[in-house]
């Protein structure tokens, strides 16, 4: 066990840094909308000195790097501290990107990668479906031979950025007949392609987080298929592993136990500050341990990572863990905050914007969504523990 | 001795168990959320009508001379449908104003109650913990300071308000050197208001010999309130989940059917099952002058605020994907239920006032 | 709602009080082995007064009044006031006496109940097996006919006072091709019939609460059964229903409370008294308000009973929560004590005689015991909520 | 950069491992709570022998120079066993000597815990929280005083203790004026002692300068030690428990395959698995001079407190009836870890201190 580094990883660091503060003028301001040109340049010259797309190969536009996950971590750092907008991060750099260069074709890897890197495409993702969410494997939207096209009918939810997005990779069923995970293909194709309707969908904090997508007849060549029709499964899982990285950040965790500290320290009830109040310290410090311990887990799974060997049972825990002690974080601030931490949207009085209550809902949202709660217990005993999996229920006479 | 509702008791829920279920559909509460005030105002004349602002007002003064057990019995009604406007306001006044006013003050104010007529804001949120800067004081029959997260102020006429040293005062809402500023909450169901005094003329109730105790009272009464009406939104959720349960299926089968989601709901029902015989408990003892009625009071809003807080995140989670939509509306019960724990004064907050009562703390 | 009483129960229950304070000189003391003829003699005094086996016939060997819960709680009142040694309780009364005085045959009331009432005849239950706990209904113990005689063969556990026990109640299988359920029979028979051993089963308090019992060939008269053979299911329902009744007493809940509270306010560490400590106190209240809400749940079944109604979900729910609150309730307590708190047996230092340690492990055993949590919130589920049962496992292939 | 085990320290984990499954069987254990002091020393003196007294010493006196990290690996592999015998009084006493004791002390001291020839109780529960009448003081070269819950008296030699002042004295145990009582608790396998001292005879350890800072130094590492043990028994226990629902059928199928008792072992799991980072981490911290390894320790102990609670309930709560009985012995882990969670401070004193650690308590 070691936690230092090497002077070579230091050297890197000092360089990473150096650069970011370097070019201060080109930091695109952070409430710029996704295509805003600064955005797209300063994402360009990341990619350019290696500190986005570091490992995607030259020849689909990215850094061409050797994977060396401590340099991207010392990366993420530098951002971190010198307060450097990050690169980009969307669902088709993490999801979309990883699929196509494990699964796609030569055509496909060429017309989308490098776009995608530089974030000239947006994409989003069509999986769950209304009817499919923990049994995701059960999804209806269908996909039937027209030629030498898909025509494809049917709804999608929880379509993060559809608004926005160009092109849509999307789980649909191209065999009606094959036992259900073997039906199911992994299609890409753009958003304005005739019969796609998207309608945003309103969460519980308010805000549009999320889309329903509606096909009625969308016409798709058979062609935008990735891997063969009825892989998608296979597909898809691999995307879905890719997906779950990018859930439960410890750093983020402990960001926001300080931002407590600190919010607990400016305020008063009866004159006396909240972080005064020994029974909100007590439930301060129990969240610290499990923040720090989320954080020692992560440099487990890093290190398995950097070994090339499985991270096993610290990997499988994170998002179970991760979402609920972030979900905790902000009920504790609402609690110590008492009545003002009620306070929403632009009201007077607010505090850090409302922002505990936001990611109070928000974290519920992410224990239930993208594998609930009930699901991760499920994986955690099957293949964690070895546990045998429910027994099929017979099918009644 | 029968620990259960009486006759009387069960047709009052029924009525407004009847009530909510035809004037306050979800599409109404989305309505009133979105700022549709005639929303409000219609089910508040519906309530009116039913006679509750004039459940606790005393008989010799035009009311119905019922008890907390009533209230808490009606306030659950409107938690379960998350209603937008109830009587918590007439019904504190009311309680205050019989405690604390004198002979002619009770006869002036009382009746306008009953009838409707007047209807109270409360503002006590200081009586709970005094947040920098805010605190309101009286001096020649003015009252200046801030008050903050008052409660029922949308449709009010007038306003009970304690100030610093516990006495109660009653002033137009509408009066001289008063502001009344829209707070917004996560639940949009009721509104939260502070007010801000300028040298606003306003009557204090002298009946009182003890200052502070009638305040108190307000206070004990709607925690109990408050507590009454989390866990009528609490049942709601619970029902919501076994229904949804029973109807969504996935991997084949209806997801109420495995163990993990039973579970979750047996968890649920246990813990409101015990706590509405808390409820109950407290508001019988509140009536009865029993001598641990404010401590039992407390520990009502403490409790229904963790039950409900766990009940709000597990029938969400139940709910799967949906519950975190705005499609069923079940967040308004978990707003509403979040609210709760808070108003009045958060569990950690109340408790320690228990533990004061009974001598546990200095 | 209303919480007084009238009259006539005022003037009863001082009644009671006076004759138990008039008797004083007749109280057996709470060291007393069972049989004891003081305890007996005491036992017989409470029945002539009504006090104890109040509501059993008379000609079965009881005082033979009208049921009255109220008085029946007035009655537990004023022992519990007085101090006064309660009316015995065991299985044999408890348990056995309700099934024999509904199902059994006029012989078998004759012979048993009135012994049992008065504390002559102990007994020990026999129905969980090794293989049996949660599954109950797949107990293995045999009893195959031998002329006008059943021979009995098998094992049962979690036998409190066996070895004290005259007689036992037992389920064993007559019928092995029946479907599970159909099988069972309900029997009685002696403990010094021939063929039992008795072997005491150490728990974690480190004391033999509980037995296992084992069967070589122990021959029983077919009569004996209590019922029909073969319904021994519904019988033992019928008393299992009578022991769901015993457990969870909110009135002792509340004065364990009490006694944490008084432990609080005398030990000190650091100079500072174990109520000043905010943290603890917070944890104490939060605990109170669970006991008030299940001493005020208890009121509300009892209110159900002196209606004759349902208790319903008030009724179902008491074994989960009680146990639990009890477990919670010496947790607190351990924890407030701190190392203190780990004192046991004989050690020098000891507080209350380590009973909080004792208590601990012994509602976790109730927890677990006579329907773990598990098996309780299937209950609630089903009964209280109406969800489904599970499906059936499909039959492997 | 790495934060997993060297293969020197995994080679340590395995050949613990592997004395422990040879060695201390759940019967060496059970007789060990009888009362047969033999199986404790030999035990103890198996772990002598693979060098685990000599851990902690520095290499120039004799030592293997190890650190916190190879301690609590070591640790973690007896609570799994929860084994009789251990090496915490060496392991503190070698913590302490070498940050307190002057040169002269540490050549003569530090080889003899080296060699095993001297083996060390620990006296510092006074550190964590004083009762009544108990606390030592020093005068003129001789102790007076009562110290409770010291660890690792039963086959000790000497007795490093600190004074109500946090300096370290250190005398033979069996001196004159050293009275040691036996204290009773729920956990068998290890012994908790008072000492009583009339006028012992005792020698400071004189190479402080900063007095008290030794002995909070090997209060952290006793508190570490003391989360790796727990680490440890719940790692064992939830080992038991899916071991035992895999075996265990009712209504027709393992109880392994129901989604509830699958639910339960994956909160365990997941618990314990980012404890074990945490305790790792906390350790690391220790022998690397973190500034935060003082509140990491008490986040480590705390934590694995709560962790250890909830895993030795569930655990045994999935083994039904038969983790109740005193059969499968599942209870000697229950209790290791429910005296862990107190010994040393529980986890509310020990969340205080860090608090106040860091600042944010007076």
């Amino acid at each position: 066990m070691d936690l230092s580094l090497s002077p070579e990883h230091i050297s890197f660091r000092d360089e990473v840094t150096a650069f970011l503060l370097d070019n201060k003028d080109k930091w695109p301001s952070s409430g710029l909308p996704m295509r805003h040109q600064k955005r797209l340049a300063w994402q360009k010259l990341l990619i350019e000195h290696g500190y986005a797309a570091r490992t995607i190969p030259a020849e689909y536009g990215g850094y061409g790097a050797e994977p060396d996950i401590l340099k991207s971590r010392l990366i993420s750092e530098a951002f971190a501290q010198t307060g450097a907008p990050p690169p980009m991060a969307n669902q088709g750099i993490s999801m979309l990107v990883p699929t196509l260069l494990e699964m796609g074709s030569e055509e496909q890897k060429q017309a989308h990668v490098a776009k995608t890197l530089r974030g000239e495409t947006i994409w989003c993702q069509g999986y769950s479906e209304p009817g499919a969410g923990s049994d995701l494997a059960s999804l209806k939207t269908s996909a039937t031979v027209d030629g030498s096209d898909y025509l494809i009918n049917g709804q999608k939810i929880w379509t993060s950025t559809a608004q926005q997005a160009d092109m849509i990779f999307c789980l649909v069923r191209t065999d009606a007949d094959a036992p259900k995970h073997h039906g199911i293909s992994y299609i890409i194709f753009p958003m304005d392609t005739p019969g796609i309707e998207v309608r945003p969908l309103v969460d519980m904090t308010g805000a549009p987080n999320f889309n329903e997508v509606f096909f009625t007849d969308v016409r798709v060549p058979i062609e935008n298929v990735v891997g063969e029709p009825g892989q998608g499964w296979r597909v898809a899982n691999a995307t879905l592993k890719h997906e779950r990285g990018m859930l439960g950040n410890p750093n983020a965790a402990k960001a926001r136990l300080l931002a407590i500290v600190e919010l607990m320290k400016a305020e008063t009830i009866d004159g006396e500050r909240l972080i005064d109040s020994p029974v909100f310290r007590d439930r301060l410090v129990r969240l610290q341990a499990e923040v720090y311990a989320m954080l020692a887990n992560g440099m487990r799974v890093m290190t398995a990572s950097l070994k090339g060997e499985p991270a096993g049972m610290a990997g499988l825990i994170i998002k179970l863990q991760g979402c609920e002690l972030n979900h905790q974080l902000a009920g504790l601030a609402i609690d110590a905050m008492g009545e003002l931490g009620l306070l929403y949207g632009d009201s007077p009085r607010i505090r850090d914007r409302g922002s505990w209550q936001w990611r109070y809902m928000y974290d519920l949202g992410l224990i239930i969504g993208g594998g609930t709660a009930q699901i991760q217990k499920n994986i955690i005993a099957e293949r964690g523990l070895g546990m045998p999996r429910e027994p099929k229920p017979q099918v009644a006479a | 001795m029968q620990f259960a509702l009486s006759d009387d008791q069960r047709m009052l829920q029924d009525t407004l168990r009847g009530f909510v279920a035809d004037k306050v559909p979800l599409d109404a509460v989305r309505k009133a959320t979105d700022g549709d005030s005639a929303v409000a105002e219609a089910i508040g004349a519906g309530l009116a009508e039913l006679g509750l602002p004039a459940l606790l007002v005393p008989e010799g003064h035009g009311g119905l001379g019922l008890g907390l057990v009533e209230a808490a019995v009606a306030q659950e009604a409107l938690g379960g449908a998350v209603s937008p406007a109830g009587f918590t306001g007439s019904a504190l006044a009311a309680i205050g104003i019989a405690a604390a006013g004198n002979e002619a003050q009770q006869t002036e104010l009382l009746p306008a109650i009953a009838s409707g007529a007047a209807r109270y804001a409360i503002a006590l949120a200081e009586r709970t913990g005094v947040r920098d800067g805010t605190g309101v004081s009286s001096k020649d029959g003015t009252l200046n300071g801030t008050a903050l997260f008052a409660l029922d102020a949308d449709r009010a006429t007038h306003l009970l308000i304690a100030t610093s040293d516990g006495a109660l005062h009653f002033l137009p809402v509408d009066g001289d050197g008063v502001e009344a500023i829209a707070l917004t909450t996560i639940d949009g169901t009721r509104p939260a208001t502070e007010f801000a005094f300028a040298n606003a003329p306003a009557t204090p109730l002298s009946g009182e010999n003890q200052p502070g105790a009638a305040a108190d009272r307000i206070v004990a009464a709607a925690r109990l309130l408050i507590a009454a009406d989390t866990l009528g939104a609490s049942q709601h959720m619970l029902e919501a989940a076994v229904d949804y349960a029973g109807q969504r299926e996935q991997f084949g089968r209806v997801i109420a059917s495995f163990q993990a989601v039973k579970h979750l709901c047996a968890e649920m029902a246990a813990k409101i099952e015990c706590a509405r015989a808390l409820v109950w408990h407290a508001a019988y003892a509140f009536n009865s002058g029993d001598a641990e009625a404010p401590v039992m009071a407390c520990l009502a809003k403490a409790h229904l605020a963790e039950v409900g807080t766990f009940v709000a995140r597990t029938a969400t989670e139940v709910h799967g994907g949906m519950g975190f939509t705005d499609l069923l509306g079940l967040h308004f019960w978990f707003k509403r239920i979040g609210a709760n724990r808070q108003l009045m004064g958060g569990p950690e907050r109340v408790r320690a006032e228990a533990a004061k009562m009974q001598g546990w703390a200095a």
